[in-house]
């Protein structure tokens, strides 16, 4: 009956259980949000595998050989998998190799487990980032949790992560004036973006002092003279980027104007005579109806059409991008094993860095360029251009030359 | 020509403006601001593009223009409704507006809180805990009334 | 007054004059429909520039040196000026140096003057094109005229020009079936492609055997083994790209959006009370609010924001590529000068034909990658990585090396 209805929807929420300050046991959360929560659970689902992401945790090292030879001498080459639902968050860090072969900070910590900012406050911002990963991990037990987005008491959106806030407020952001779209893709952000250890604390940075572009975020990068890692085959002082969704949306059509990650990822379903948002966080491909069709009056067939035929073209560029990484890691190693040093190899490194450090930025970022299709574009034909220029170089590299002159 | 002259001429055209406007309103019908049916905006022919798309909308069955472009406090309704005729009609007399018509924050407003008023079970969650002011319906439902314009 | 508003609404298009079968002077079908004349004739008008386009005609060899050397050989490298107005078509063929500096043929004449299809129905198809330009320029004086696009019978769009219709047919199009969406690009596409001179006859025609992207048609040129000039400085085969416009936008989204060339260049605007098509063809950038406003509810400044950005990342593209080409003509002459033959630079010079092809593809089409920005970025990016091979593929080019081994 309409009056029932009418009734239990604005009497809503429905507070059965008060939620702690601290509370972060999805469990509880979900009895006072039943639909929410079953949407929650479900990214436990495997709904299997789109064209190029999905839920299907297929080995990225298997279907991209050439990213073992990309990634030499970092813990990527040995185990990268495709993501799947939140339900895994920590599940799949415990698993992976990448904390076994070597070992990880505290700091891995922050976006995998729902205790991290209650661990931050009892242990100190510094001290947990510094702690080893295996010293956290038996608590680091609750993948994702509604506390993670959610103020319990009002349920409105809440940064959790100190990270993100730190870059923000550096970026002169008042996280408080925030708005509720802005929130929408925010609350995303304090997981999905690129980020790195800085110092002997290992604390969890995000390399946004210049802006979020990747020409940004490589100069943050080379002021500190920062590197991930040393790359095995050609000694080149690497970066590894990681998830740059947030940074790779805010460039483009979309992000302009103003569609966050929530309008895609938690569409709005209904439940009976009222619309929620969708929990269950996942590839917009699974359920285009709801993501798309409300702005955008096409087909599925169409929409989708629209992704895959904007994904073909980025996936073509980043297999054309690591054959040029490829060919720049055989001249270097070529001209190593001629006898190169790398005061010979200044310029060749430096350019496989930058091209590497490009290509990762859209190989890493999870939507196949959809994000920002004309950027991501822009940004692997630039990762080639620094990739030949490094083969080049290297090529240039004479045995027999006199050193001065170099 | 002397301050005072001009200001005179400017009272003057003012008032021919006036005349016009007037004979506009009532020529077009602009009591039919004050009815329901949605034939009568189209006493425009400047309202036809927005008649046919209404009538190819999901809403042709559920709201009249009214029921998305006038607030429904009585006051309100009649002062909104008396402002559109007159401002369109001055504007459709003088031919002074912008191409395409696009519609302004009041009357924006005005046609979001008529979302609530007909959707507010619906939408009642999307609200618990924000204010209306925080969700713009048209940003996602903008082409409800008008299929048309993205 | 409103009164004469209502009856001219209902009283618009008069017909004061009858329009002859092969008439084509625009000051008789304007006089009914002398709205529509009026925009016309405005194409004679300079608006000015805009960041990339508009109708002032700068010279583009100046503005981007580097065409000068990467046309060496071909006309376009001695004269190439920014387009403007239809009002211009016929002076401004008459006036390039490309007309004199070499001898062009009649096919010249298809696109650049309303006489054109009554001059190919008297003197033939073959006859016409073969005809040296100079025999046939006298006659060509109506730059651009409604005979072009509209029947004078029913005012209804139709193809005047054979080589459209030949590859469209061609390509198995039955033209009579166009829906009145197609044919608002289609006009367009009589003129704003790419084409070729083909055989002895010089007959225009568009390179579409395989498809329209660029991809198709170098498989096209290639069979064909056909070259538009040689390079001076490389002596590659080269081919010549010119106007794309239909090629590029057909890639796009607006294009798959149904979104055709006259909703962007020939908006509908209120004439009084009636609602005509603006038919001052020019820059959307003169007036965004018409163009672009019909569809996307955003401000003028927004509008010309998203069409700047995107202009912006396709510029440095293609000044990266520009770069990219000259140093492979370098390395290449270099490999010339140290005695390299064509047999030893077989790879080097297919290379320069293919990235330069590209290059060229977004170059000469007219909208600065807005028509299509993922594409025209991912042809960019195979352009660079061609030319950059072509350089590494002249490098490997040793004076001492045994022939044979080659
Ligand atoms: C606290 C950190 C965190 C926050 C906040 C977060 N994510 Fe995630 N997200 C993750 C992690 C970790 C994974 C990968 C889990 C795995 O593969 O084990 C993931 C996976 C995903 C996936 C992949 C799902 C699949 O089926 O492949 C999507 C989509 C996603 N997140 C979207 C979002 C959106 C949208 C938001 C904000 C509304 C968000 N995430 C907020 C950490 C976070
Ligand atoms: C700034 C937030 C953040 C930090 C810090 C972080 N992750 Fe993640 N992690 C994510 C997000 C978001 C995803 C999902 C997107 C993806 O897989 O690219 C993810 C996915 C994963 C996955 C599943 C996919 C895969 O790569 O196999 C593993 C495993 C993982 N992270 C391990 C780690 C480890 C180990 C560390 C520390 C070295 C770490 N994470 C640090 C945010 C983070
Ligand atoms: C990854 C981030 C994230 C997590 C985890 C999350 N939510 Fe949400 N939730 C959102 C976003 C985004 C919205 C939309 C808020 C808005 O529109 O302002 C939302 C909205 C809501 C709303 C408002 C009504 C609605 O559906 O729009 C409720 C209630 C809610 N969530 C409950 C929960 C509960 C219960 C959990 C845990 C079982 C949870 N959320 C977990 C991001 C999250
Ligand atoms: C306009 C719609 C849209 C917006 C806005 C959007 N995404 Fe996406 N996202 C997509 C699509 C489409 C894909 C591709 C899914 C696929 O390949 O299956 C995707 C892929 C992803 C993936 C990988 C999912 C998978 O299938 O593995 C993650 C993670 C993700 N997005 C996070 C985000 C975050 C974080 C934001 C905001 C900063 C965001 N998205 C904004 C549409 C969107
Ligand atoms: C809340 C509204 C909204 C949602 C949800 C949305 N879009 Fe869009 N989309 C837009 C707007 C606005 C634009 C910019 C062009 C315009 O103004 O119409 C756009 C542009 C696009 C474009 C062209 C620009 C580009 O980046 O290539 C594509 C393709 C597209 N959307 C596909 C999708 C798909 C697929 C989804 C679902 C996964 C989606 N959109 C979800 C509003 C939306
Ligand atoms: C007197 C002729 C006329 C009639 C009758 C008419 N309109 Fe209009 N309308 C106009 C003109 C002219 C404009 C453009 C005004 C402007 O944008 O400055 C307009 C603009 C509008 C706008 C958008 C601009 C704004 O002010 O927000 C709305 C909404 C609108 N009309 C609704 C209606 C409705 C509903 C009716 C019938 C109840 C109606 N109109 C009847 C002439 C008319
Ligand atoms: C279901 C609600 C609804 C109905 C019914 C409706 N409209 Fe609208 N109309 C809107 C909304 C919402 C907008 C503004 C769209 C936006 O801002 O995105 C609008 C915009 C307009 C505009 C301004 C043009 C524009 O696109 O901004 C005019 C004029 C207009 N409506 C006239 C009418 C007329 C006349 C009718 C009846 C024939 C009508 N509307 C019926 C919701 C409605
Ligand atoms: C006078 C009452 C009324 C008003 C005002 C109204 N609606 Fe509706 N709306 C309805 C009815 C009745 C239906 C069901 C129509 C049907 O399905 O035939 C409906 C259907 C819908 C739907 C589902 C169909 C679709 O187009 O997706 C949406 C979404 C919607 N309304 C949104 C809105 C928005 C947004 C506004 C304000 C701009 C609005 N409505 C104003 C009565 C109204
Ligand atoms: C972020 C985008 C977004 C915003 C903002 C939004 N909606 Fe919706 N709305 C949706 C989506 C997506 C659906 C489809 C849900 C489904 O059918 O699964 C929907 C569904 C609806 C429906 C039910 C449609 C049906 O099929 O009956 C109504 C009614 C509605 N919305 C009204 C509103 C009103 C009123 C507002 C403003 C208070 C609003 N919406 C704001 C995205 C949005
Ligand atoms: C018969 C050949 C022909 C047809 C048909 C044609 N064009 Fe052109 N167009 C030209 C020529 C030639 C020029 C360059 C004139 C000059 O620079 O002297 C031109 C120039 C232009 C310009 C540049 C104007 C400026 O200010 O820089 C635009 C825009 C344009 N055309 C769009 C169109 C559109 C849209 C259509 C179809 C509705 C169309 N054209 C049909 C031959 C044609
Ligand atoms: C298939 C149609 C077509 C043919 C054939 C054609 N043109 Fe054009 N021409 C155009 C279009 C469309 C433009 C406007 C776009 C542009 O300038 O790129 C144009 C522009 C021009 C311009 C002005 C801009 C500039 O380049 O300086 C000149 C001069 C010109 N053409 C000369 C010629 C000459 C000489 C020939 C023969 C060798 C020729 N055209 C053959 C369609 C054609
Ligand atoms: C470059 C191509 C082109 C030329 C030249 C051209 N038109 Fe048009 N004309 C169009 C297009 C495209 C339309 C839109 C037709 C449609 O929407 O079906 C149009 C529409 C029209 C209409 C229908 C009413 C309207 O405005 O939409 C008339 C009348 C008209 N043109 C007259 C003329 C006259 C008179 C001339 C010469 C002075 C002329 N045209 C020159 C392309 C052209
Ligand atoms: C969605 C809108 C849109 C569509 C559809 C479109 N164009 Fe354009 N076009 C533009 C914009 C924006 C520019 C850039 C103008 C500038 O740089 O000043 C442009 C530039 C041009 C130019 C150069 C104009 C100048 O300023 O010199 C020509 C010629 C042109 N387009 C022809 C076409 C043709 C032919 C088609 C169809 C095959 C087409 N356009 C389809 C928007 C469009
Ligand atoms: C007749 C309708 C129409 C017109 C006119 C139009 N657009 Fe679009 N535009 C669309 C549609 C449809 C899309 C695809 C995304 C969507 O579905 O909203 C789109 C997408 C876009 C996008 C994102 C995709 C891309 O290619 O980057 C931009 C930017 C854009 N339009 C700008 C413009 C500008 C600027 C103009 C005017 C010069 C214009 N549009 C004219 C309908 C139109
Ligand atoms: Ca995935
Ligand atoms: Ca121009």
């Amino acid at each position: 009956d309409i009056v029932g209805k009418k009734r239990e929807a604005l009497s809503y929420p429905l507070k059965v259980v008060e939620i702690g300050k601290n509370e972060i046991d999805p469990v509880l959360w979900g009895k006072n949000f039943p639909f929410e929560y079953d949407g929650f659970v479900k990214t436990e689902i495997d709904y299997g595998a789109t064209r190029y992401g999905g839920s299907k945790q297929f080995d990225r090292l298997e279907r991209y050989p050439a990213l073992r030879r990309l990634y030499a001498g970092n813990a990527f080459g040995v185990d990268y998998k495709e993501e799947r639902g939140h339900h895994y968050a920590a599940i799949d860090q415990e698993k992976t190799k990448r904390v076994s072969v070597v070992q990880q900070p505290g700091a891995c910590v922050n976006c995998h487990a729902a205790e991290a900012p209650l661990m931050i406050e009892e242990m100190g911002w510094e001290a947990f980032n510094r702690a080893p990963y295996d010293s956290l991990k038996g608590r680091a037990k609750t993948g994702s949790s509604c506390s993670d987005c959610h103020d319990p008491e009002t349920m409105a959106l809440r940064i959790t992560r100190p990270a993100f806030r730190i870059a923000m407020e550096a970026a002169g952001v008042d996280l408080k004036k925030a708005t509720r779209q802005e929130m929408r893709a925010w609350v995303c952000a304090q997981c999905h973006v690129e980020y790195y250890f800085k110092g002997e604390d290992k604390v969890l940075t995000l390399p946004w002092s210049r802006g979020r572009s990747i020409d940004s975020i490589e100069v943050h990068y080379d002021e500190y003279a920062f590197k991930d890692f040393t790359h095995k085959e050609t000694g080149a002082p690497m970066i590894k980027i990681q998830h740059p969704e947030f940074e790779l949306w805010g460039t483009g059509v979309h992000a302009k104007s103003g569609v966050a990650c929530a309008d895609c990822h938690m569409p709005y379903i209904r439940e009976g005579s009222v619309k929620i948002s969708d929990h269950w966080v996942r590839s917009p491909l699974d359920h285009l109806e709801q993501t798309c069709q409300t702005c955008h009056r096409l087909t599925k067939e169409e929409l989708n059409e629209r992704v895959i035929s904007i994904q073909d073209r980025t996936a073509a560029l980043l297999r054309r991008s690591e054959l040029a990484l490829i060919a720049a890691i055989d001249a270097i190693a070529a001209a190593r094993a001629a006898g190169a040093g790398d005061d010979d190899l200044g310029e060749a490194l430096r350019l496989h860095r930058a091209a590497q450090m490009r290509w990762d930025f859209i190989s890493s970022e999870n939507s196949t360029g959809f994000h920002s299709p004309q950027e991501a574009a822009r940004v692997l034909a630039e990762s080639i251009d620094l990739a030949r220029q490094a083969e080049l170089a290297a090529g240039k590299y004479d045995p027999g030359r006199d050193r001065g002159r170099m | 020509m002397t301050t005072r002259n001009r200001s005179c001429i400017l009272a003057a055209m003012l008032g021919v403006a006036c005349g016009l406007a007037v004979f506009t309103f009532l020529y077009a019908r602009g009591p039919s601001y004050l009815f329901d049916d949605p034939r009568t905006c189209t006493n425009c022919h400047v309202m036809r593009a927005e008649f046919d798309s209404w009538n190819r909308s999901s809403h042709k069955g559920g709201a009249t223009c009214n029921a998305c472009h006038t607030p429904h406090n009585p006051a309100g309704k009649y002062a909104v409704k008396a402002l559109n005729g007159w401002n369109h009609s001055v504007a459709f007399t003088t031919g002074r507006f912008p191409d395409p018509i696009t519609i302004k924050s009041l009357n924006r407003t005005v046609a979001a809180d008529n979302c609530h008023r007909c959707h507010e079970i619906m939408v009642s969650r999307m609200l618990a805990s924000y204010s209306r002011k925080e969700v713009d319906c048209a940003r996602c439902h903008g082409s409800v009334g008008h299929p048309e314009r993205n």
